[in-house]
């Protein structure tokens, strides 16, 4: 199969060469990791000092600078697994099938953030932990995909097979979750009535808005950061044996780094 | 030979298989049978809590039942090197792979569709929902098999794969148990299902055609 | 002799398993006729490489043409025909409904099945249950489905396992007869191969 | 507004602030746990190599 021109397709495979990635993203990491840090304060400073409170939900609705930013990462990142598991299984690059296993444990993580800090604002606003409500049933189901995913790749002892059987379960998983997104939406509207949708659109006013941006930046440098650091570990444990890991470990130098 | 009739060669030796075998037609239809007789022994005889909640317990059931089921799917023809030839046929290996599927439905998901009407007069459904209830079993289990297909296809080589099975299969299972659940819970009331069977058909045409690529790409990924 | 044109080529091929290299660069060329046989003892890589060449698992490196495309061609499949560890047939089926299977999954080959069963001296089994049969006669079923099918080049994974003298005798007198029609036959054995007038090549894996 | 008012979070203090504890004890932990696993890993291999060649 050949989609791409050949030039393109061997810068491409030149990149994804695993020593080249493995000390690339070395370098790269402290640059990300500032910027990062850097969104996340303006990002917390204007979410949770500046902002007034909300006319309604009071100082409550400050979960919003985490909880939604989450829950818009946690189906970014099974898309983004998804594509990256496609580009694995047609050319056989193995770092996309790297980077699409090492994304499923960072994707996990935010829908479970999304899940808790929802149940944990519902809490003062409706006063139950858990509603079932729509975004937070899909956002529970979405949960399952992710657990399913990991549990594949954990129980399959051939790595590479392991990240073909991870590509085919996510593309699976992608092509159905806007119809279990649909149906869960659907379900909820009958059986209580367009209820609580304040968690959805809260009146938000330009002040607010501005630090759940860069709250959400700030999680998509956070996702390159956290995939790119359990990338870096894969790639080491798939390729223990090859040349350019044992001159790597042999060098003191990088032992520490 | 041609491509129609490796289908139904293959169709055909799966369902005599099933029939000399005969515990896999049998044991999916009791594990229906004895789910449903257990829910008025946990929640009491109240008739109308039971009738309320009937067409979920039996579509919960039918879900688990048909789940129970799919290892039997491709895990005979796993251990004995029959999908190895299966898939070493110069046939596509997806259109074969849904003859297995098709065979394993007729096997597993119509017996169901044959003892539902008489548990849900157990659960004291009312008349016109049981029409209903019929359709969205027929329209929903095959779904269920196509779709639990591509998770056994997935696990088939691995020795605790039952587990992982539940956790691939069942979230995928969900937009089935909505709309098929809630078009027989609206019959129960009275209220028009257009839409839900509607749903549910689009469902399994999507199911239909796409289902057997991953199944198929997913044994070959077992195969090594 | 004339070495005759390739029809099967491997190049490069590297298979790691469990971070162990089982081989590297390994390269063959088999022609119309000609056997490969694979030695080496357990582990070395035998089935891997005859699963990798049916296409079940993917080389870590290099090519495999059939014809000069690649396996992966539907071609490929329609001309091959696999005996692994596992026979692939059902117990619970006849002998016939068994090779009716192998028929419909692949093409009409050299045999019809009653002459193909005759020739692994099965004749009159037709209709008993393969559960009531040996595994020699098993293994014989295998035989007939290879005679059956029209396929050229044969992967065989011990085929001489559980079969006696006779069977062995019988077993090499079929691969013979393939080689003289022009039909390529890659195996793994323990059992030395004796096979007259066929040109047949070893590759020992360590 | 003075810390102690900011830290109350209008009544709230409990739900906003444990929703950002777990959150960013889970982020925190998605970096650190492969950082160190990489790094023993890596004291694994060095060992290995040293016994291979004394």
């Amino acid at each position: 199969m050949k989609f791409i021109p050949d030039p393109i397709g061997r810068f491409c495979h030149r990149m994804a060469s695993p020593p080249h990635f493995y000390a690339l993203s070395g370098k790269l990491l402290p640059w990300l990791t500032g910027i990062f840090l850097i969104l996340l304060a303006c990002g917390l400073y204007g979410g949770l000092y500046l902002a007034p409170p909300d006319y309604q939900q009071g100082d409550s609705y400050r979960i919003i600078y985490i909880h939604v930013p989450s829950a818009w990462m946690s189906l970014f990142i099974y898309i983004v697994m998804a594509i990256t598991g496609a580009i694995g299984l047609i050319w056989r690059i193995k770092l996309a099938e790297i980077v699409a296993i090492s994304s499923a444990s960072v994707g996990a993580s935010f829908t479970f953030i999304a899940l808790v800090t929802g149940s944990l604002w519902g809490k003062p606003m409706w006063g139950t932990w858990w509603v079932w409500d729509a975004r937070l049933t899909s956002e529970l189901i979405l949960l399952f995909l992710y657990l399913g995913v990991i549990g594949l790749y954990n129980a399959i002892d051939d790595k590479r097979t392991a990240s073909k059987a991870v590509a085919i379960l996510a593309l699976v998983g992608v092509v159905n979750i806007p119809i279990i997104h649909y149906s869960v939406e659907w379900w909820n509207t009958l059986h209580q009535g367009p209820t609580v949708t304040k968690m959805d659109k809260p009146s938000i006013h330009v002040s607010m808005l501005i630090p759940l941006l860069l709250m959400a930046i700030a999680f998509k440098f956070y996702y390159v950061i956290a995939m790119l650091q359990r990338a870096r570990l894969e790639l080491l444990q798939r390729e223990r044996t090859a040349a350019w890991v044992k001159k790597l470990v042999s060098e003191p130098s990088n032992s520490s780094s | 030979m041609s491509l129609t009739h490796a289908f139904f060669a293959i169709l055909r030796r799966d369902l005599i298989l099933a029939v000399r075998r005969r515990s896999e037609i049998a044991n999916p239809l009791l594990f229906f049978i004895l789910v449903i007789t257990l829910f008025p022994l946990g929640i009491g005889a109240r008739p109308q809590l039971l009738q309320a909640i009937a067409p979920g317990i039996i579509w919960v059931s039918a879900l688990l039942a048909a789940m129970l089921s799919l290892d039997s799917l491709f895990r005979s023809d796993f251990d004995d090197g029959s999908l190895e030839q299966i898939l070493l046929s110069p046939h596509p290996v997806s259109i074969l792979i849904l003859g297995k599927i098709v065979a394993h439905w007729l096997v597993t998901g119509l017996p169901l569709l044959l003892i539902a009407p008489l548990l849900a007069v157990f659960l004291g459904m009312p008349q016109p929902a049981i029409g209903v209830l019929l359709l969205s079993l027929l329209l929903g289990t095959p779904v269920l098999s196509l779709i639990g297909a591509i998770g056994v296809a997935l696990t088939v080589g691995l020795r605790r794969g039952g587990m992982i099975l539940s956790l691939l299969v069942l979230p995928l299972y969900v937009p089935v148990l909505i709309f098929a659940g809630n078009a027989v819970e609206m019959a129960s009331n009275g209220l028009p299902v257009t839409a839900q069977i509607n749903i549910l058909i689009a469902i399994l045409l999507l199911s239909l055609v796409l289902a057997p690529w991953p199944t198929a790409a997913a044994l070959k990924m077992s195969m090594n | 002799m004339m070495p005759p044109s390739p029809l099967l080529q491997v190049e490069g091929l590297s298979c790691i398993r469990d971070d162990r290299e089982l081989f590297c660069e390994l390269a063959f060329q088999l022609g119309a006729g000609q056997v490969l046989l694979l030695e080496g003892k357990n582990g070395s890589g035998k089935t891997s490489l005859l699963r990798i060449l049916c296409g079940f698992r993917e080389p870590d490196a290099g090519h495999i043409r059939w014809c000069g495309n690649p396996i992966s061609d539907s071609q490929y499949y329609a001309d091959m025909a696999y005996v692994g560890h596992l026979d692939g047939i059902k117990k619970e089926l006849t002998v016939l409904e068994n090779l009716n299977l192998a028929l419909a999954l692949g093409q009409h080959g050299q045999y019809a099945i009653p002459e193909a069963l005759t020739r692994v001296q099965l004749a009159g089994y037709q209709q008993v249950l393969v559960q009531a049969l040996s595994a020699g006669q098993k293994r014989r079923m295998s035989l007939a489905r290879l005679l059956v099918t029209k396929n050229r080049l044969w992967i065989l994974d011990e085929p001489f396992t559980s079969l006696d003298k006779q069977g062995i005798k019988l077993t090499e007198t079929l691969m013979t007869e393939h080689c003289s029609r022009g039909g390529l036959i890659v195996l793994t054995s323990h059992h030395d191969l004796n096979l007259t007038d066929v040109d047949v090549q070893r590759i020992h894996l360590s | 507004m003075n810390l102690q008012e900011f830290l109350a979070m209008g009544g709230y203090a409990f739900y906003v602030w444990v929703s950002y504890g777990i959150c960013f004890a889970v982020l925190l932990a998605n970096i650190v746990l492969p950082v160190m696993q990489r790094k023993q890993l890596i004291r694994q291999l060095a060992e290995k190599q040293q016994r291979q060649q004394p």
